[in-house]
């Protein structure tokens, strides 16, 4: 670390030795820029930044150039982007997602009902073209999303909640929410909050009727249908992976498309944005790193072949799986580059989730049972899961918001959790399971014997299969059937409304982000499987299969309404444990294991990344975590 | 004697004697084949295959499905057959050596080191949990089998899950090859139908069918294989995958037969005794099946020989793609997708023998095939 | 042999009819469209959308036609060379599959040359030397490239290339060149990235070509004209190059139409494997996330590529054989 | 070795005591000719006769060395009479250079099945030029001209444009004067004919031979003429050799042989032949009792044993020698050498 600063400091002298004979003081840009500065292309760095531009600080100051190089999995992995370079919302997480900070937003007021959220926009920051943002963005975005023919939808034209925009100047405005909408902030510092600051007027207004009469024939000319399509097409919303197939589009990003990436791209490359709105502490304009090259493949073996051959700089996407990490292990020296620990969102490695609204009268009653739940949940052996599936990493845990998360909850996590076959058959027993076939299978109510089958898609998460082939042997100890059905993922989301499932298998989400996504600890979203017609019933999405929930659900449902309009945080945890506290209870879903920690790739020569990291979609990292101070040694 | 006899060009072989026919050529045919020593070596390991599927449970020590936390990614152990007694002379008792075992937690992996000194005794016909071979017959006995069975015992080593390769490639064996055979008697029969029709009846049913092949040909088969196995009804069990895409494959696969057969067909039509046959007035049912089908059975299996292996190969290729078969099924196939990948490359190798055993029998089924094909037909294809 | 060129253009045209038909039959096969496909991937990795999104993409996009309105809206656009809108792109369809359509034309003629120039030589000397070593060593081979399959094949090559040389086999470029107008230096970079996909690409196929073109040869060799030709005094090799080499080809000419589906086939795995531009992971993507257009397009322009393949092998067979040119038999 | 067989010129080619066996891996070796002596001179026709399988399309073959692989000339010499001196052809390397000058050039040879002993892909000009154009050095255009007139000499009506004909468009006495005509293409010392008239019907039968006559008249050639058809040999024939199961049984002058055949087989050939005859003197052909045994089952003497109607003790296991029955005739037969008690003991 030592060399580093010294190296560092004479790179900072030599800038800034050639700024001297700039007004400011401090600010220095990429060399890359000087030229395009000298000859009048670009304004000097001082009047591309804000006035008041927000500094970010890595460890160490950084030095300018190279390349970060990455690996998407084919062209749809708009994901990697977001997790990089697009995560510039008004506000953004700290690095240890606890607190929203300010990001394009410079400060904000909300009001003590949590319905009204004022913004302040930071002074002086250009999109990448040079125009300044300011809030008639803000308003022309609004404006687009609740034009019911873009096809977008947010936060921003929820119907659930609907949002009213009053700007105030030209730097001010106001959101205004029909119900309370206490955990906004921390929405829109997630990657919901990418909506609001992708359009611009001045650019995206050219392919909008409203704003330029021959949008519908300018469409057709560039061969689109209407307007609509084209408009999409130009300027898609928040994170659409079409957004990066257009070069022209301004954004502000650390870094804007240089090669954009189409159907055909064999990688989708960035170069550093002139206006980016970020400074060191000491007045370098970031990112320190001048281009990404994102390199398009549908082999994951080769893009596992370029981190172990030191042609990706940091990377935790596609290839830290389980399976490789030996393999990477082994590869350090050869590659040079060393292993970072990412820490996932996941709770668990693996939930059961049995659906309780089974259209048999007989299996729902039985799923409902929780004696029946908690009798399978005994039956699994977790501790020879962990050591065969994941070398012995994690522990026995049930569906609970995890132990880095202020709600963790010990008996919440471990309850149920020992394996004691002898406890598992006492409590099918009391569901009422007690009679058995000549297979040795518990017969249920109507004489059938007690089988569930459980989706899953293999294809997303190999160990998945793992588990359930070990958990179907230890069930079948206990008299019941597992079957597998491994199935095709658009099947597995093609059965939920026709209710055509026993049971489904997902990973844990919501273990650190458990205010967030409550899928598992009560009916919340269409993800909540388990209880997928209860869910219709709280969020009204598809009112023909909607069923009227059991009561402790409803209870949470209504807790849950609360936390939502509550804008204290503290008040607001203090609710969620009360939903929590039902949910342990109730104990709706089994889970297997703690997910254990994966691995981030780092090269050696890459500074300021993050030795350790969350990984969530809410939290996209590594973006969080600056990468627009990294830099190369 | 004989040989001198077919060589002999006065003696004509009576026509109608159709089944005289079959088995002299039949007799020829083998003895023929016999001459070809690549192809006869090629005829026992396809049939040593064959019967792996048969016995496959009375083979495989363990269960495919039995894991062991203590033995995931086990190298093989191999299997020694003789050991030093204390005189230090040979004696037969087959054993296997123990593992140590060591667990990495930083790079997630145990570390195997075969331990030389412990030695394991393998028991041949050893007792076992009673299992039904083949579904049928009941049985209590394994070819082979440890005292205690809570040893290790990899013969061909691990999988990521501690389960025995050797047994999961042996019960690898029975879908796969099944697969195979299922297919070809499937594609066999639409194909003997269709072009056996074709070529005897000629004119405007001939160019239809002509027509259909050359449509099916011209069509790349993976989007036709995508679409097909896509559109499979959701809730179909294993085995009725397994059965759909079989019927699939062989949807696919019966034009080569199909133009095998109506070539024959064509060519036959004119010949000698076809044409006495039907001077006789029979029926072409029975001139078919009892006159031109069998002059031409050693074709036929010849031809449905080598296109097996197309059928093994294709089920693997399915499977790749993360189509057809899926786990917990065990085939070639399903087993070979765990080994696709750099991991198993670098650090499991042994994980690739169910692939080492798609080459061999395709191999065997290559070599068998064309030695039937030379001995059916000396002269030409 | 205008007439024999009209009979089978007509044909060809027929057949054209029925793909486009069985095309887009087979992408409506599976249960879900394009939009359920496109929530299941985003829920995959923890994004959601939301189900309003959904509803307006439907309706733009047309689906929820009855299949045999969908269809005559696909193929009546096709006729006037409007292939219609890639769902996931947003662009027509045109724009996206040249290019690997391109690239595919180009590795797999490359391959079909490979295989060429390796079968023959091999093929002439096996069936020429028949039982000696020479030959053994090509139906071992031959039969051993039959057997691997090929993503395996891909898959081995990627790793010894890394372990041997540190080489990352993938892709057709160096980053550099991927934009870049063809040069000599480009060529040479593409081909030194192409080099491992022919080779994986045309080793079924040569073994496969080996094999035919042996069995053919041994028949020819075996014909009277041989005698006559050496009996004129014309060199061994003359004599075998000139007459059976000439005939035992003709039956593999008119076996080039159909290299092309299996060749495709084979290298959409092998293409997804080593990540190369081509139209097969297109192909394989638009099938999976069931952009129906774009997949219908790939796969009908495939299998017209193959039918043209066909006719073109039919009409130079016609041309190299004059029995069928003459329709004699 | 002198020549038994008095010769008006010198002999162009002579073949003495050749053998050949066939070998296979799987089977014993097979001698599908024994101790063959033969002799052929400027401007005369040897017929070479016999059933088939006796091996005189071998023997035809061994002088231009065109047998398959596993065909080998045991024994014996083929000298031919080069213009620069003596050649034995078995000494030469089948694909030597030597071998193809003499190929085509100065013996040339014409099939039995004129379909397909022609390319059918290539047309008749074009595989006649080339040989013109191999040999003698002309270019495509001078050795197209020579072709030309070639196809005509051989009586091909249309010749310019039958050059440029497949096979397939011809008929089948079209095609073999085609085949003739590459044959003569560079006017050889010694054509050899393999029944080039078996596959024909009757009236083109008898063209071909009138052709291959007078061809012969105004080239000069030597010609070895192999046939199973004694009327040809009666039309074309200066002498004869008759072979049985690969020995060379009897030869000579055909008058003689035909007037005075001394070995059983000869006798029993000449037996089969119908005459033509009023129906009421017609006596019933005798066709030759038993079949032809195969190679492998020889006897180790006279080939004809087995089917020979005087057969007695030396048969089976001596061969008979050549023995001089007159004037440019012998013959290999017991009977001549032995009296005929001894026969009848």
């Amino acid at each position: 670390m030592r060399k580093t600063y010294l190296g560092l400091t004479g790179a900072v002298a030599i800038s800034a030795m050639l700024a001297a004979a700039g007004p400011v003081w401090a600010q220095q840009q990429s060399p890359m820029l000087d030229a395009a500065v000298e000859s009048g292309e670009l304004p000097p760095v001082a009047e591309r930044l804000p006035s008041n531009p927000l500094v970010v600080d890595g460890e160490s100051v950084g030095k300018y150039g190279g390349t970060w190089r990455m690996g998407m999995r084919g062209g749809g992995d708009n994901g990697i982007i977001v997790k990089t370079v697009a995560y510039e919302g008004l506000v953004r997480f700290d690095h240890e997602w606890k607190t929203v900070l300010p990001n394009l937003a410079e400060s904000w007021e909300v009001s003590p009902d949590a319905k009204e959220y004022t913004f302040k926009l930071r002074d002086g920051v250009k999109w990448s073209d040079g125009t300044p943002f300011t809030t008639e963005d803000i308003a022309f975005t609004v404006e687009i999303y609740k034009d019911p023919d873009y096809a977008a939808g947010s936060w921003i034209d929820s119907t659930t909640n609907p949002m009213t925009l009053e700007v105030i100047d030209e730097l001010t405005f106001k959101f205004t929410f029909e119900k309370p909408n206490g955990m906004f902030l921390e929405t829109i510092a997630g990657t919901d909050g990418l909506h609001i600051t992708s359009l611009q007027k001045k650019y995206c207004g050219q392919f909008y009727p409203k704003y330029n009469e021959n949008a519908d024939a300018d469409a057709q000319a560039a061969g689109f249908t209407n307007w609509a399509l084209y408009l999409q097409d130009r300027c898609a919303w928040g994170f659409e992976t079409i957004r990066f197939a257009n070069p022209d589009l301004p954004v502000l990003y650390g870094w804007v498309i240089d090669q954009p990436l189409n159907a055909n791209a064999a990688r989708l490359t960035w170069k550093r944005n002139p206006y980016f709105w970020k400074t060191d502490s000491e007045g370098n304009q970031l990112p320190y790193i001048d281009n990404i090259d994102m390199r398009v493949s549908e082999s994951i073996e080769e893009l596992t072949l370029l981190a172990l051959n030191g042609e990706i700089d940091f990377q935790e996407r596609h290839i830290a799986t389980v399976i490789n990490k030996p393999l990477f292990f082994d590869g350090q020296e050869q590659g040079d580059y060393h292993l970072g620990e990412v820490i996932p969102s996941s709770s668990n490695t693996l939930v059961l989730q049995l659906n309780m609204n089974h259209d048999d009268p007989v299996k729902r009653e039985l799923y409902q049972n929780k004696d029946f739940r908690i009798g399978l949940s005994h039956a699994i052996d977790r501790q020879e899961i962990i050591d065969v599936v994941f070398t012995g990493q994690g522990e026995p845990f049930q569906v609970a918001p995890r132990p880095e998360s202020e709600f963790y909850d010990e008996e919440l996590a471990k309850q149920y959790t020992e394996f004691d076959p002898e406890l598992a058959a006492q409590h099918l027993d009391a569901a009422g399971l007690t009679e058995m076939n000549g297979d040795g299978i518990r017969l249920m109510s109507n004489g059938e014997p007690a089988k569930i089958t459980v989706d899953v898609i293999s294809a997303l998460r190999p160990e998945w299969i793992d588990i359930l082939e070990i958990m179907q042997l230890q069930f079948q100890a206990v008299g019941i059937e597992l079957e597998l059905n491994n199935i095709d993922r658009t099947l597995f989301y093609e059965k939920r409304p026709g209710n055509e499932y026993d049971a489904q298998i997902w990973a844990g989400d919501g273990g650190i982000e458990a205010l967030q996504d409550p899928r598992y600890y009560f009916p919340f979203s269409d993800e909540s499987v388990w209880a997928y017609k209860w869910v219709q019933w709280y969020n009204g999405t598809r009112p023909e299969i909607a069923e009227e929930p059991i009561d402790w659900a409803k209870e949470q449902m209504a807790l849950y309404d609360q936390v939502k309009a509550e804008a204290d945080p503290a008040k607001r945890g203090e609710l969620f444990r009360q939903v929590l506290a039902i949910t342990k209870e109730q104990f709706p879903v089994i889970g297997v294991s703690l997910m254990p920690n994966s691995y981030s790739i780092i090269r050696n020569n890459l500074k300021n990344a993050p030795e350790s990291m969350f990984n969530a979609w809410l939290f996209p990292t590594p973006a969080p975590m600056d990468p627009v101070t990294w830099y190369f040694e | 004697m004989m040989a001198v006899d077919t060589i002999q060009p006065t003696i004509h072989a009576d026509l109608p004697k159709a089944r005289a026919r079959r088995e002299s050529q039949l007799g020829l045919m083998w003895r023929r084949f016999k001459r070809h020593k690549l192809a006869l070596v090629s005829l026992w390991v396809v049939v040593i295959f064959y019967l792996v599927t048969l016995l496959a449970e009375f083979l495989a020590p363990t269960d495919p499905g039995a894991y062991s936390a203590r033995y995931t990614y086990a190298p093989p152990q191999g299997i020694h057959f003789f050991a030093v007694n204390e005189d230090g002379g040979w004696e037969f008792g087959p054993y296997v050596n123990g593992y140590k075992t060591e667990i990495d937690p930083v790079a997630l992996r145990r570390t195997f080191v075969i331990d030389e000194e412990t030695r394991i005794p393998v028991r041949f016909f050893a007792e076992s949990k009673p299992y039904m071979l083949a579904g049928i017959i009941p049985m209590s006995v394994k070819l082979m089998g440890l005292e205690n069975p809570r040893d290790p015992f990899y013969i061909l080593g691990a999988d990521r899950l501690g389960r025995d390769m050797l047994s999961r490639v042996i019960h690898g064996t029975r879908i796969s090859l099944s697969i195979g055979l299922v297919g070809v008697t499937m594609s066999l029969f639409f194909g003997i139908v269709i072009g056996g029709f074709a070529g005897y009846y000629g004119g405007w049913f001939d160019s239809a069918v002509m027509r259909v092949v050359e449509f099916i040909r011209s069509m790349p088969t993976i989007p036709l294989w995508l679409g097909l196995a896509a559109a499979m009804p959701k809730d179909w069990s294993a085995l009725q995958t397994y059965f759909a895409i079989t019927l699939i494959l062989s949807l696919i696969g019966w034009t080569e037969l199909a133009r095998v057969v109506r070539g024959r067909f064509l060519s036959l039509r004119t010949e000698d005794f076809v044409t006495a046959a039907q001077l006789d007035g029979a029926s072409d049912w029975r001139i078919v099946t009892r006159h031109m089908v069998p002059s031409f059975t050693s074709h036929i299996i010849a031809a449905a020989t080598l296109a097996i292996p197309g059928m093994i190969l294709a089920e693997t290729a399915l499977s790749f793609l993360g189509l057809g078969l899926q786990a917990p099924i065990v085939s070639w196939g399903t087993l070979l997708q765990d080994a696709q990948n750099i991991r198993t490359l670098a650090t499991a190798p042994w994980l690739l023998a169910p692939g080492i055993c798609v080459v061999i029998v395709i191999l065997a089924l290559n070599f068998f095939g064309d030695g039937l094909r030379d001995a059916a037909d000396p002269h030409g294809r | 042999m205008v007439q024999f060129i009209i009979r089978r253009l007509i044909a060809m045209i027929l057949t054209l009819f029925a793909i486009s038909i069985v095309a887009f039959a087979i992408i409506q096969l599976p249960p879900g469209d394009y939009l359920t496909t496109y929530i299941a991937s985003l829920s995959s990795t923890g994004e959601q959308v939301d189900p309003r999104v959904i509803a307006n993409l439907r309706s733009q996009y047309g689906l929820g036609e009855p299949f045999y309105v969908q269809y005559f809206k696909w193929i009546g656009g096709i006729l006037t060379g409007n292939f219609g809108q890639s769902f996931e792109w947003k662009r027509p369809v045109t724009e996206l599959i040249w290019g690997r359509l391109g690239n595919s034309m180009l590795l797999e003629g490359m391959a079909v040359i490979t295989m060429w120039l390796i079968a023959l030589p091999i093929g002439i000397y096996a069936a020429v030397r028949k039982y000696s070593l020479g030959d053994y060593l090509a139906t071992v081979g031959g039969f051993i490239g039959l057997a691997v399959p090929n993503f395996f094949f891909a898959l081995i090559l990627m790793y010894l290339a890394y372990t041997w040389f540190g080489v990352t086999l993938g892709g057709l470029f160096s980053p550099g060149f991927e934009n870049a107008r063809w040069s000599l230096p480009r060529i040479w970079d593409f081909l030194s990235h192409a080099w491992a996909p022919i080779l994986v690409l045309s080793m079924a196929g040569t073994a496969e070509l080996i094999r035919i073109l042996r069995a053919n040869l041994l028949d020819e060799l075996k014909k009277p004209y041989v005698v006559t030709a050496r009996a004129k005094g014309l060199p061994e090799w003359r004599v075998i190059l000139k007459y059976p080499v000439r005939l035992a080809m003709n039956p593999l000419v008119s076996t080039i139409g159909w290299l092309l589906p299996a060749l495709v086939s084979g290298s959409v795995i092998v293409s997804v494997v080593l990540n190369l531009p081509t139209a097969g992971p297109m192909l394989l993507r638009s099938l999976t996330t069931q952009d129906m257009y774009l997949a219908g397009a790939i796969i009908l322009l495939l299998s017209v590529l193959t039918v043209i393949g066909t006719v073109i092998s039919d009409i130079l067979l016609a041309l190299i054989d004059p029995r069928i040119r003459y329709g004699g038999k | 070795m002198t020549p038994l067989i008095p010769m008006a010129g010198k002999p162009l080619l002579s073949i003495n005591d050749m053998s050949i066996v066939f070998t296979s891996p799987d089977e014993p070796d097979i001698e599908a000719v024994r101790q063959v002596d033969l002799t052929l001179t400027p401007g005369k026709t040897l017929a070479l006769v016999g059933e088939s399988g006796c091996g005189k399309s071998v023997t035809a073959r061994a002088v231009l060395r065109l047998l398959d692989k596993n065909a080998d000339i045991r024994t014996g010499e083929i000298v031919y009479e080069a213009e620069g001196g003596a050649v034995d052809v078995v000494r030469l390397k089948p694909d030597s250079l030597a071998m193809r000058a003499i190929r085509g050039a100065q013996i040339s040879m014409i099939f039995q099945e004129p379909m397909s002993s022609l390319s059918p892909v290539h047309t008749i000009g074009n595989q006649i030029d080339e040989i013109i154009v191999l040999h003698e050095r002309l270019t495509q255009k001078q050795a197209r001209e020579r072709t030309v007139s070639l196809l005509d000499q051989v009586g091909i009506p249309g010749a310019r444009e039958r050059a440029n004909a497949y096979p397939f468009e011809l008929s089948g006495g079209l095609r073999q004067r085609a085949m003739i005509a590459m044959a003569l293409a560079c006017t050889p010392k010694l054509l050899i004919a393999d029944e080039p008239t078996t596959a024909l019907d009757v009236t083109t039968q008898a063209q071909i031979l009138d052709l291959l006559r007078q061809l012969q008249d105004d080239f000069g050639m030597a010609m070895l003429f192999i046939t199973h058809d004694l009327g040809v040999v009666a039309e074309v024939a200066d002498d004869i050799a008759v072979m049985y199961l690969g020995d060379v049984v009897e030869q000579g002058d055909v008058f003689e042989v035909f007037k005075a055949p001394k070995h059983p087989y000869t006798q029993a050939l000449m037996s089969s032949v119908p005459r033509l005859q009023r129906k009421s003197e017609r006596t019933r052909l005798t066709p030759i009792k038993g079949t032809v045994p195969s190679p492998k089952d020889r006897p180790v003497g006279c080939a004809f044993t087995s089917r020979c109607p005087h057969a007695f003790a030396p048969c089976p296991t001596i061969r008979p020698e050549r023995t001089p029955v007159s004037e440019g005739h012998v013959a290999r037969c017991h009977l001549l050498t032995h009296t005929k008690e001894e026969a009848l003991a």
